[in-house]
Formats: C-alpha cells, sequence, structure tokens
C-alpha cells in the first residue's frame, strides 16, 4: 500500500496509456464497448488522481510524490516526476476533463472511434507527463510527443478545414519548441561547465548561472515556446482555428489543459531558470498579457462562429493570466493558478455547450440560432451559468481569480491592470451579445423549433464542471490554500539573484572533455 | 468597539436564496399560486427577521449600535483575508428594511400582476435572487462582499429587464442594463483595488467598514501618480455608483430597462436596486468626508443629472419613461444631498422615494393592466372612475413626489435643498429648486393625461385586490413616510452641519413648497385644451431635442458601439489579426516555403539520370576539395 | 610493371562506367554500365589486394558477386516490370516521381 | 607478361568504349562480355585463378544470360537505345566522368604504391576459403541471404500474378 501511494503519480501519469493499450485489443466494430472503457479508464484516472489532493502536504515546499530513477546517466537524464501546488491543480484539471471529454464524444465522433479514443487517451498521459516531470529533457519529451495525439485530433476528426488548423498548430507549436530546445542544450551544457556533471535535472537548472546576454536570447526562446502555447497576443492565431475545427473534446482539452500548459511552463521552467531576466522581462510580458486581453476581446466581439468567440475569450483570459504571473506577487500567481482552473472549467465548459449546439444543429453561426430559450430552457440555464462564469460574476469562479489577479497586479502595474479591467466591461460586452443572438429573441429558422434539450449523457457531463464553478465561487479557499507554499516558494526562485557556483571544479571542463576543445 | 455574533442575520439574505433555489428548481412544476407564495413568505420572512434585528439593535446601547455575523472566510491569499461577513448597524437595518419590506409588497403585487404568464415560477425565481443579492450588498461587510451583492443585483436586473426574451428589443435592454454597470463596476473594483492596495502597503489587511473607517485616515495624505489618492478613490467608486444608480454620463440604460415588468421597473429600477450607489456612498461616507474635492464632484454630477433627468421627463409619452427619467432625476437629488455631506438625508429621500415611486410604478402597472399593456399616455385619460383605487393611491403618490406637505417627499426634499443651501452651493440650491418644481410639473402632467380628461379609445377595468392592497400600504408610507425620524436614527452620518438661520429655513421650506404647487398648476394649465401644441409649436426645435433625450442614445451608440465594433471588426480581426498576423505573417512565411519549395521541386525531374548526374558533380567536387586539403 | 597499373585500369573503367551510366537512356544498358563499374571496383580490389599482400580483398570481390548477381537479377526484373508497366525501356519516360 | 596485362587492359577499354556507342543492345551485351572476360584475363596474369575463374561462371555466363533474356523478353525500338536528350547533361556527362578519373587517378598516385609485381603464379586457394568460413563467416551467410531475398524480390517484382 505504501508503494501504491509512492508510485501514485506514475500510476495517475500512465493509466491513461495503459488504457490505451487496452482499447488496441478491443474489436474495432465493438463500439459501445470501446466507449464505455475508455470512459471507465478515464474516470478511474480521475479517481486515482484525487489522493494527490488529499495527500499533498501543504506546509512543504518540496516537491512531493516523488519518484527519481536514473534513465541515462551519462546523459544526467533520470526519471524523474514530482508535484507542487501549482502542477497539483494542473493534474487534477486534466483528470476531471478527460472522462467529461470522452463522454462528450460519444455521439459526436462517428468514424474510427478506437483511434480516436486511443488519441485522446494517450493525449492525456502527455498533458499529465508535462506537469509532472521534474527533468527537462523528459519534459521536452512529453512537450512534443503530446503534439501528435492532438494533430491527430484535430486532423483527423476534424472539421472542414481540419488539415490546414492541424499544421498549423503543430507547427507553430514546433517553431517555439524546437527553439525551446535549443535553449535547454545550451544551459544543459552551461550547466556542465559550471559544475562539471551533466545533469537535465530541473533544480539543477535552477542553478545555473547564464549570463546576461546569452540569458536574454535563452530567455526569448522560452517565451515564445511557451508563449505560443498560452498563446500570448501576436502568436494566438492556430488557436481560433485550431478550435473551429477541433472535435469538441479536443477543444475542450485544448482550452481545459493545453494552454495551461503554456502558462505552466513559465511558473515552472521560465522565471524560476532566468529569474533576473524574467523580471527584468516582466513588465513587457504584462503588457503583452493586458495587450492580449484587450485584443482578444475586441476580436471575440466580431465573431460570429460560437467557437471562434470563445476562442478569442481565451486569448483574452489568458492575458489575465499572464498578467497575474509575471506580476510575480502573491496574490496574483495564486490568482492566476485558480484563474487557469477556472479558465479550464468555465471555457471547457462553454466548448461543451457549443458542441452540443452543433450536435444538434450542425452549424455553429451564431446567426443560425435565436430564441432557444423557448425551446431548451435547461439548457439555456447551463449556458447561462458557464457563460456568467466566464465573464466573471462574483459568487462564481472566474471572479475569484479575476479579482486576485487584478488586486495582485496592481501592486506592481497598477496603470496596466486598471487597462486590463477594461476587459472586464469588454468580455460582458462579445459573452451577453453572443448569448442573446442565441438563446434570446423570437425562433427565427424553422429547424429550431424540434431541437431536444439536454439528455441524461449531457447532464452527467455537464453538472460536475457546474458544481465546481459554484464551489469555487463561494468557497475557493481549499484552492487557494493547497497552493499557498508553493507560490511563495515561485516567487521566493523569481527573486533570487544567481551567482556561479563557489568552488568551482579545477577543470572547468569536468570529466568528459570533449566539447571543451578550444 | 467589539463585535457582535448575531447569528440570525445570516438568515436575512439567505432566506430569499432559498426561496430562489426551490423556485428556480422545482418552480415549473409547482401550481403558480404556490410558487408565488414561496417566492413572497420567503422575502416575507426576511422582513420579519430585519425587524428582530432592528429590534435587537435598537435596544443595544447608542454606541454600540452594530450587529455582526462571520459566517467563513471566502479568500484567504497572502496577507489578504477576506471573510463573509454580515454587518448590521443603522444604516444597514434602514437599507434592509426598506429593501425587504418593498420587495415583499412588491413580490405580494406581483402574483397579481403576472398571473398567467409562462415564466410565472422563473419570475419569482429572479425576484427572490434579486432580494438575497440587494441584501447582500446592503449587510455586507467590506466593500469586496458588497461588490458581489453589487454585481448580482447587476445580473437579476438583466435577468428581469429581459424577462420577456423572446421580444428581442427587450432582451437587447437588459444586456445594455447590464454592460453599462459593468463600466460602473469597472470603476468601483480599480476604486476598490486601489484601496486595499493602499492600505496594504501600510500593514492593514482587515476591510471590514469598521476597520476602514479607523484606518482611512492612515493613506490620507498618500497620492498616487500624482493625484490625491483618496480623491481618486472616491472618484472611481462614484463611477461605480454612477453606474448602478443610473446617473450622468451612465444613465442610458435605465430608461430602456423599463421594458423589464413594471413590478420589476417599481423594485429594482426604483426603490432598491439603483439607490445602491448613494448607499455605498453613504457607507464610505468616512472616505468621502476626508476628500471635499470628490464630494463636490458628486454634487456636481447629482445636480447635472437631476436637471437633466426632469427635463427628459418633462415630454415624454410612454407613462413608465417618465418615471424612469423622474427616477434618474430624483437619485441625482440623492446624490446631491450625499455630495452636500448630508448623507443621513440621502438616504431619507432614498427611503422616501422607495416608497412613493414604488406607488408611482405600482399604480402605473396597475393602469397598464388594466388598459391591457398600453404604455402611452396618450391614449390613456379619464380613468379617474374606472380606476377609483388606483387613481387615489398614485394621487397621495403625486403629491408626495412633488413636495407637498406633510407628504413623505416633502421632507427629504426639503432636508436636501436645505442642506444644499446651507453648504454655501447656491446655484446647486437653484437647480435643485427648478427640479422640485419640472418634477412637479411632468408628474401632475402624467396624472392629468391619465386619470383626467376624457377616454382616449380604452376602457380600463380595476386589478384585484392582491394587487391593490400593497399599493394602499405603500400609499400610507408615502404619508407616514415622513415623519420616520430617519436623519436622527442616522446621526452618525449626518454630516457636518452649517447652521442657518430659523428665517433661512422657513423662507427656503416655502419656496420648494412653490416650486411645487406651481409645478401642478402649470401642469394643470398648460394641459387643458391644446395649449401644450401650442407651446409645442412656438419652441419646436427645443421640443425636438428634449423629445429625443439631447440624442445621448445616439451619441453613445456612435461613440461606445459602433466605433467599437467597427475598429473590432475591421481593424483588429480582419485587418490585424487576418490580415497582417495569419494572412502576412503566418500564412506568409507558409507561402514563402511553398514558393521556395515549388522552385525547388522542379530540380526532382523524377529522371533518375539527372539525379545521378547531380550525384556524379557531387562527388568529383568533394574528391577535388579532399585532394586540395591533404595532397 | 607496377601494381599501381591495374589499378589505373579499374579507374579508367569505372569512369566509363559513369559517362556511360549518365549518357545511355536504356535501362538494360543502364544496368550493364552498372555491372560495368562494379567490375572495375572488383579490379580495384584484386590489385589492392595483390599490392599490400592480403587477401582479404579477394573474398570481398567474391561478395561482390553475389552482390552483382542479386542487383542485375533485381534491377532486370524491375526493368521487366517497368515495361510492363510504362511500355518503354526509356529512362527520359519514366518520370513518374516528378516534383 | 607486361605486354599480355597491356593487351588485355586495351580490350577492356576498348569494349567499355563500344559499349558506351552500341545501339544494338545485343551488341552491348557482347561488349560488356569482352571486358568481362578481359578482366578475367588480367586476374590471372595478377595470380587470382579462382577468381578469374569465377568471373568467367558468374559474369559471363549467369549475369550475361539474365540480360540477354531481358533483351529478348523487352522489345526495344531504335529511338529507346539512343543517348539521353537533355544537352546539358549530354554537355556535362563526358567531362564529370572525364574528370572523376583524373580524380581517381591522382588519389591512387598519392598513395605511392610502387610496389612491383609480383608474378608468382597462383594463389593460395586453400588460404582464400579458410578466409571466408572463418573469418568472414558471418558475412557470407548474409550474403546468402541477399541472395535469396534477391531472387524472391525478382521473382515477386516481375510476376504477373503469382
Amino acid at each position: 500500500m505504501d508503494g501504491l501511494f509512492n508510485n501514485l503519480l506514475s500510476i495517475v501519469t500512465f493509466l491513461p496509456a495503459a488504457g490505451a493499450l487496452i482499447l488496441l485489443f478491443i474489436p474495432k466494430d465493438k463500439n459501445q464497448l470501446l466507449k464505455n472503457v475508455a470512459l471507465g479508464i478515464s474516470l478511474l484516472g480521475f479517481l486515482v488522481s484525487i489522493p494527490l489532493y488529499f495527500g499533498y502536504n501543504e506546509t512543504l515546499t518540496e516537491m512531493q510524490f516523488v519518484v527519481n530513477i536514473p534513465w541515462m546517466q551519462s546523459l544526467g537524464i533520470s526519471y524523474y516526476i514530482g508535484i507542487d501546488g501549482i502542477s497539483l491543480f494542473m493534474v487534477l484539471l486534466t483528470t476531471f476533463l478527460a472522462p467529461i471529454s470522452v463522454l462528450s464524444s460519444f455521439n459526436y465522433i462517428q468514424a474510427r472511434e478506437k483511434e480516436y479514443y486511443i488519441s485522446l487517451l494517450l493525449l492525456e498521459t502527455g498533458i499529465l507527463g508535462v506537469f509532472v516531470v521534474l527533468d527537462v529533457f523528459l519534459f521536452y519529451l512529453f512537450w512534443e510527443a503530446m503534439l501528435i495525439p492532438m494533430y491527430l485530433i484535430i486532423g483527423v476528426w476534424g472539421g472542414k478545414r481540419r488539415i490546414y488548423a492541424a499544421v498549423k498548430f503543430f507547427i507553430y507549436t514546433m517553431i517555439g519548441s524546437l527553439l525551446m530546445l535549443v535553449a535547454i542544450i545550451m544551459i544543459f551544457f552551461l550547466h556542465h561547465e559550471q559544475f562539471g556533471f551533466y545533469s537535465f535535472n530541473l533544480f539543477e537548472f535552477y542553478k545555473t548561472v547564464i549570463p546576461g546576454n546569452t540569458g536574454f536570447w535563452l530567455f526569448l526562446a522560452f517565451v515564445l515556446a511557451f508563449g505560443i502555447k498560452v498563446p500570448v497576443f501576436p502568436f494566438h492565431t492556430w488557436l481560433p482555428d485550431a478550435h473551429v475545427e477541433a472535435p469538441t473534446a479536443g477543444s475542450v482539452i485544448l482550452a481545459g489543459v493545453l494552454l495551461k500548459m503554456g502558462v505552466y511552463g513559465f511558473i515552472r521552467f521560465a522565471v524560476p531558470i532566468f529569474p533576473e531576466t524574467a523580471v527584468a522581462a516582466a513588465p513587457y510580458i504584462a503588457l503583452i498579457g493586458v495587450v492580449g486581453i484587450i485584443y482578444g476581446s475586441l476580436v471575440a466581439w466580431s465573431q460570429d462562429d460560437v467557437k471562434k468567440l470563445v476562442a478569442y475569450s481565451s486569448v483574452a483570459h489568458l492575458g489575465v493570466v499572464m498578467l497575474g504571473v509575471f506580476a510575480i506577487q502573491v496574490n496574483a500567481v495564486e490568482g492566476a493558478v485558480l484563474q487557469m482552473v477556472n479558465h479550464g472549467l468555465s471555457t471547457g465548459a462553454l466548448f461543451l455547450i457549443v458542441g452540443m449546439l452543433y450536435e444538434r444543429r450542425h452549424t455553429r453561426i451564431i446567426d443560425d440560432f435565436g430564441g432557444l430559450a423557448k425551446i431548451i430552457p435547461v439548457f439555456s440555464v447551463f449556458f447561462m451559468i458557464v457563460m456568467l462564469s466566464s465573464i466573471g460574476l462574483p459568487g462564481l469562479n472566474g471572479f475569484v481569480g479575476e479579482f486576485l489577479i487584478l488586486f495582485g497586479a496592481f501592486h506592481e502595474f497598477p496603470v496596466l491592470t486598471s487597462i486590463g479591467v477594461l476587459g472586464i466591461v469588454l468580455s460582458a460586452v462579445y459573452m451577453l451579445s453572443m448569448y442573446q443572438r442565441v438563446i434570446f429573441g423570437r425562433v427565427t429558422k424553422e429547424e429550431n423549433k424540434n431541437i431536444k434539450d439536454m439528455s441524461p449523457r449531457e447532464w452527467a457531463y455537464m453538472v460536475p464542471v457546474i458544481a465546481f464553478i459554484i464551489f469555487i465561487g463561494i468557497y475557493p479557499t481549499p484552492f487557494l490554500r493547497k497552493m499557498e507554499t508553493s507560490v511563495n516558494e515561485f516567487i521566493r526562485l523569481a527573486g533570487i539573484v544567481k551567482s556561479a557556483p563557489s568552488e568551482v571544479k579545477s577543470n572547468p571542463c569536468g570529466s568528459a572533455q570533449e566539447e571543451c576543445g578550444e | 468597539m467589539e463585535t457582535n455574533i448575531y447569528s440570525l442575520l445570516k438568515w436575512i439574505p439567505f432566506v430569499p436564496l432559498m426561496g430562489f433555489i426551490v423556485n428556480g428548481l422545482i418552480g415549473r412544476k409547482l401550481p403558480e399560486k404556490l410558487a408565488g407564495i414561496i417566492g413572497s413568505s420567503a422575502i416575507g420572512i426576511s422582513f420579519i427577521i430585519s425587524i428582530l434585528s432592528f429590534l435587537k439593535l435598537i435596544n443595544l446601547p447608542e454606541g454600540e449600535r452594530l450587529l455582526n455575523d462571520r459566517l467563513y472566510t471566502w479568500i484567504a491569499s497572502g496577507n489578504l483575508n477576506i471573510s463573509i461577513s454580515l454587518h448590521f448597524d443603522a444604516l444597514s437595518a434602514v437599507m434592509a428594511l426598506v429593501v425587504s419590506g418593498v420587495s415583499f409588497l412588491i413580490h405580494v403585487y406581483s402574483i397579481g400582476y403576472m398571473a398567467g404568464d409562462k415564466g410565472f415560477s422563473r419570475y419569482f425565481a429572479y425576484l427572490n435572487l434579486f432580494v438575497f443579492f440587494m441584501l447582500i450588498l446592503v449587510l455586507a461587510d467590506s466593500l469586496l462582499i458588497m461588490f458581489v451583492g453589487w454585481e448580482g443585483v447587476g445580473l437579476c436586473s438583466y435577468l428581469l429587464i429581459g424577462f420577456w426574451y423572446e421580444d428581442n428589443e427587450k432582451a437587447s435592454a437588459g444586456k445594455k442594463a447590464f454592460i453599462v454597470n459593468r463600466v460602473g463596476d469597472a470603476g468601483f473594483i480599480i476604486g476598490l483595488i486601489l484601496l486595499f492596495y493602499l492600505l496594504g502597503n501600510k500593514g492593514i489587511f482587515a476591510f471590514d467598514f469598521q476597520s476602514l473607517s479607523h484606518h482611512i485616515p492612515l493613506i490620507a495624505g498618500e497620492s498616487f501618480f500624482g493625484i490625491n489618492a483618496l480623491f481618486l478613490i472616491g472618484l472611481l467608486l462614484f463611477l461605480g455608483a454612477t453606474g448602478k444608480s443610473a446617473q450622468f454620463p451612465l444613465y442610458v440604460w435605465l430608461p430602456d430597462a423599463m421594458a423589464g415588468p413594471t413590478p420589476v421597473s417599481a423594485l429594482i429600477h426604483a426603490a432598491t436596486m439603483v439607490t445602491a450607489g448613494v448607499y455605498m456612498l453613504t457607507r464610505m461616507y468616512f472616505l468621502y468626508e476626508l476628500v471635499p474635492s470628490a464630494l463636490s464632484v458628486v454634487l456636481a454630477v447629482g445636480c447635472f443629472t437631476a436637471v437633466l433627468g426632469a427635463t427628459i421627463g418633462l415630454l415624454q409619452t410612454d407613462i413608465k419613461k417618465v418615471l424612469a427619467y423622474s427616477t434618474i432625476s430624483q437619485i441625482g437629488y440623492m446624490f446631491m444631498a450625499v455630495g452636500a455631506g448630508a448623507f443621513a438625508a440621502g438616504v431619507f429621500h432614498l427611503m422616501t422615494h422607495a416608497f412613493f415611486k414604488a406607488v408611482l410604478f405600482l399604480g402605473a402597472g396597475s393602469v397598464i393592466h388594466g388598459l391591457h399593456g398600453e404604455q402611452d399616455m396618450r391614449k390613456m385619460g379619464g380613468l379617474r372612475a374606472d380606476m377609483k383605487w388606483t387613481f387615489l393611491v398614485m394621487g397621495l403618490a403625486w403629491l408626495a413626489i412633488s413636495g407637498i406637505p406633510p407628504f413623505a417627499g416633502f421632507f427629504s426634499k426639503d432636508m436636501i435643498l436645505e442642506s444644499v443651501f446651507a453648504g454655501g452651493n447656491k446655484i446647486i440650491w437653484f437647480a435643485g429648486l427648478i427640479t422640485a418644481a419640472m418634477t412637479a410639473y411632468y408628474i401632475s402632467r402624467l396624472i392629468v393625461l391619465t386619470f383626467f380628461g376624457e377616454k382616449r379609445g380604452h376602457s380600463a377595468h380595476e386589478s384585484p385586490a392582491v394587487m391593490t392592497i400593497p399599493l394602499g400600504i405603500l400609499a400610507v408610507l408615502c404619508i407616514a413616510g415622513g415623519f420616520i425620524d430617519i436623519p436622527h436614527f442616522l446621526e452618525k452620518w449626518e454630516g457636518s452641519h452649517h447652521e442657518i438661520s430659523k428665517g433661512t429655513e422657513d423662507l427656503l421650506i416655502g419656496l420648494s413648497v412653490f416650486a411645487g404647487i406651481a409645478g401642478i398648476t402649470f401642469a394643470f394649465f398648460i394641459q387643458k385644451s391644446g395649449r401644450a401644441e401650442r407651446v409645442k409649436e412656438t419652441l419646436s426645435s427645443v421640443y425636438t431635442v428634449i423629445l429625443n433625450k439631447f440624442y445621448v442614445d445616439e451619441i453613445y451608440d456612435y461613440l461606445f458601439v459602433r466605433t467599437p465594433r467597427w475598429f473590432s471588426d475591421k481593424i483588429c480581426f480582419r485587418f490585424f489579426d487576418a490580415g497582417i498576423i495569419d494572412g502576412g505573417i503566418v500564412n506568409g512565411s507558409a507561402r514563402i516555403v511553398y514558393n521556395i519549395g515549388s522552385i525547388l521541386r522542379r530540380l526532382q525531374s523524377g529522371n533518375a539520370q539527372s539525379y545521378a548526374l547531380i550525384f556524379v558533380a557531387g562527388v568529383v567536387m568533394i574528391i577535388y576539395f579532399v585532394l586540395k586539403r591533404f595532397i | 610493371m607496377l601494381t599501381q597499373v591495374p589499378l589505373f585500369l579499374s579507374f579508367v573503367l569505372f569512369g566509363i562506367g559513369v559517362i556511360g551510366f549518365l549518357l545511355r537512356r536504356n535501362i538494360i544498358i543502364l544496368l550493364m554500365f552498372i555491372e560495368l563499374m562494379l567490375n572495375a571496383a572488383n579490379l580495384a580490389f584484386v590489385s589492392l589486394s595483390k599490392t599490400i599482400g592480403d587477401m582479404s580483398g579477394q573474398v570481398y570481390v567474391m561478395f561482390i558477386f553475389a552482390i552483382a548477381a542479386a542487383e542485375a537479377g533485381v534491377g532486370l526484373a524491375i526493368a521487366i516490370l517497368i515495361y510492363r508497366q510504362l511500355k518503354t525501356t526509356d529512362v527520359d519516360k519514366i518520370n513518374n516521381l516528378r516534383g | 607478361m607486361n605486354i599480355s596485362f597491356y593487351i588485355f587492359g586495351a580490350l577492356a577499354i576498348m569494349g567499355a568504349v563500344m559499349l558506351l556507342f552500341q545501339k544494338n543492345p545485343v551488341s552491348a551485351a557482347l561488349s560488356l562480355l569482352l571486358v568481362l572476360i578481359s578482366t578475367a584475363c588480367i586476374y590471372i596474369l595478377l595470380g587470382a585463378h579462382l577468381l578469374a575463374f569465377l568471373q568467367i561462371i558468374l559474369y559471363a555466363g549467369a549475369i550475361m544470360v539474365l540480360f540477354v533474356i531481358a533483351i529478348t523478353i523487352i522489345p526495344m525500338r531504335e529511338s529507346d537505345l539512343n543517348l539521353i536528350k537533355s544537352p546539358i547533361a549530354k554537355l556535362l556527362a563526358i567531362p564529370a566522368g572525364i574528370i572523376l578519373i583524373w580524380e581517381l587517378i591522382s588519389v591512387g598516385r598519392s598513395f605511392n604504391l610502387q610496389v612491383p609485381f609480383a608474378t608468382s603464379g597462383s594463389d593460395d586457394i586453400n588460404a582464400l576459403s579458410m578466409l571466408i568460413f572463418d573469418r568472414f563467416a558471418l558475412q557470407f551467410e548474409l550474403i546468402s541471404l541477399l541472395l535469396l531475398t534477391g531472387i524472391v524480390g525478382a521473382i515477386l517484382i516481375a510476376k504477373r500474378r503469382l
């Protein structure tokens, strides 16, 4: 039992992959069985991850549930995983959204179901891997590996322009991550120069001193990689396309957790590895975040595709999160982490809602709807709650995160934050306009008159999301408490001024000095 | 000061919340009557608890009149620790009583008014939710909790304005209300954050009102970007107030909000929610007293709105629109009081206004109900005979709002004018006096057009008892309300008193009564037999401008809707997003790669021999370089 | 005579093989030039083996025989297949991989 | 000795050049045969008798037969037998080949292998077979596998249907 608990994190991470393996042995034509097994596995994944929350000791600063097994020792690569209060919530969010996205795909996906569920489960493992690993090499491995199933999900089960969207998504992400790879290798060698041994251990990376100018360029590479993923303002154009084309579950995962990987990358990698550069660059990145808020909201306003609107709203919301992270202030960062969870829930739910509409009417154009409140009242209520959560109404989850971010960020960037608050106004503008055009008014289209209200399956996946949306809104303390120490640790790391190790080895090249040729 | 734990307090808002949950979840399956009774009794219970709490409060010695109920920690992050707790002092007691009392009566009235509507239970659910949020707003113990209620009432207002959502215009009106409110809310939240931030810098992280009032002098000297910080906070909070309380420049949503059911207009858009701004400023009186400059802004804006609202109200033909502009103008009055530092007078007027405006609205609702939905006053007339009861109560409210003694409006209005005068702002005072006359005029015009003269097409029926009895009770309050000595009870909020002589005071009273009577007389005079038409012709250009509400809606539409919309669509989306980023950079780089590829593709002739030739050429060259290098 | 001379002979044969491979357009003739080049390689192996007195070179020659045989077999089979599919043995016309 | 070497060398080069310009595929095959046999003779002159015989049997026998069969199966038009059309390739091919030859010779000269010819008769075939079955045993087996796959591949490719 003790061993089980120690390996809990590995189990949580690889359970979906194991499930994908099981699916491999189920014949293609047994659709129902396939779905049930996929659902069962993802549910089990969530259940298994719950003890992580209760087992996590929020008083400790160090990583917990750590497993560290050497892998390729000559390069200092090891299977090193563990979580802190920040990744804890990312892991839980992922495992929570996985069964929901599986359940939401039951009717949506009609072709190649087996391959679809396998991709979905592999994707889950990939994402979880990114959130738990503490070895930079492994991190990169998972970071890239997760692209493949997502690429397939968009490219195979997507809409009309799926190939364009999938390739755009892939190449956008790839450009960033290749630059990041270069940066990682560079730091790897810098570390070797300074400490005399090879290591991809994240905490060794933290210790590495990166000289000013190099630091700037390497930091830029990281910013680009993570910024594209977030996505921050000028790098966001892959997002609407990917969202519009992806199937519902793909959008849910994409918005719910994939985007969080970018922010998580900033918190876990970019800032602590380059604390000085990051602190110096913080105002600029916060500025980009604020531009993203305003710009995303403005563009969302003029969309006529519901999904695209939600996608642009994600740009705005993530702008808020970026503002919070780069305020590097305890309230703001806590708010940012909480807001990541919130955004995962509410935007995920928005995509589920759009998916429901699409399943019924096979369109996502706002003007094709209208007057739905009369026909599907229950659906409208769910939609309303989710929409309100998205625009940050107090009492629902969005507000708590937003308030903490704004409050915290105000300490560092009062003017930027005040401009960012305008996002609150704008979010109401585009969301309410969309809601009104879809739900209110008279039923003008004949096709809309016979659509059905929510099915039990849809209830089953909406109710948990709504429950969390309300719960976090009125009682966020359990979440905030768990992350407090880790956030403080993050701020401590960001404030460190690194200095070279006191006893530099006599031979700066260490034992294996092939690279030190000059 | 000790804080009392008074556990009954939380039930004041939570009983309505339970009513909302019951009606929201199973309301549709309940019979109409039952849903109405559940909704109304929830508010009734809440009212009773408010009375009990009030009794408990006044039994406390005068200096310690404060009840407190701390529920749980809401947000705990870093040093920030905000708990949900309720705060019951004299001010919130008055507000809670007014809110729950008026709400109760309007709930009962609604049972009759909304009978047979498809969304009956939904209506009561929304209304209960509104009362819940309003009571949270009133009882909140810190600005942030107040903000929860603040946004919550905005939401309910949105839902209720757009209650008949099938009509797109009504849904749009709801949306407009929400969005305009949000503009104000943005100001509120920035002000709140600025306040918390400055206090936090001083190491103070207790943000309940009591400690705020203690600690605010600490940051009195602070400046923020060269501006006095408290002044800035005051302005930002006031911006929030202008949104919620429909003051210039954010008043535009309120007239549209009349799209909602009439009891909603009475409750939310006249009696309770729209006065939240006044309440909030009064709550923060300790802040405003430190920055007179912010108060003068409040005074100016309040006065301007009062005049503006009254002017536009003069010519409206929709019965509810007249009342809406009247509400805007009356709230302007309240802000004048606040601006003059007479917070208690503002709250006093808030209360009396709640009574008489509720009566006016409900009476108007009764008329509309009786005329099967007709709202145009030009099509009414001579209803005196058909709707005796309604006429009676509306007549009382009419006298009250016109400021005729001894009705409620007289006392509060007079108090406001007096304190403005005492504050030395003679111009503002005069504007207020003119407004009083105009108010008397347009309300009299409304009464004349509706109840006097001959019938114009419609015959009406009197409303059922479930509607008339609440009306009666409110009408009684219109008379009695003025004798409740609110200002004394709210001594703390009295503000600095400028003494004026007895003689001046009498003169002022005389003048304001005269203004009221003049307005009424003028209305009766001009509405008789076509004199109005002649005036209209002589002043036709002024008439058009006023009738079109100074074109403010159109200007706002152009400035804040069309232009940004155009900017968003054409500049941001089509030009920048789709054009530059996506078309230029992203797809552009893809196109460059593609074009290079299609040039290089030519080399792939598919002819094995040409590949071989290139291969051989390569080998030759490599050998050549090797030879050169090594041999 | 020095052992260099057969080596140079093999170079010349190889060069002619390359020229032929580049110039001719019949697929079977091309295969013949490949055989010619392999043969030249063999000659080089043998002469170098003689020069340094190591027999391994000759072993390699035997291996190359086998490879040449296999290559000729498969190559001619492909040639026949191509002819069947495209009705030509002209390499100029076989450009299905054209980009 | 030297003279016979030069004769066979000249024959080989002549065959190769003829191969270059033959229009008739059968004559081309015969030219190739001339090269192969001349090479075999040179092997004998070099003392590699076993290889010389294998050359005759395998190359001149087996592989040439394959070519002749292929030539008979595939009817060829005269035009197919011409040189390639592309003038650039024509212009480049011959210089490229000649430069290659020159370069290879320079490389060969640079090794400075000025060893006189040891015309010491035939090699020890025993030694050769020991080498094959001992030191190169694995490679030898792999070559057999290669041949096997070559056979299977050739059949699979050329079949009409199995």
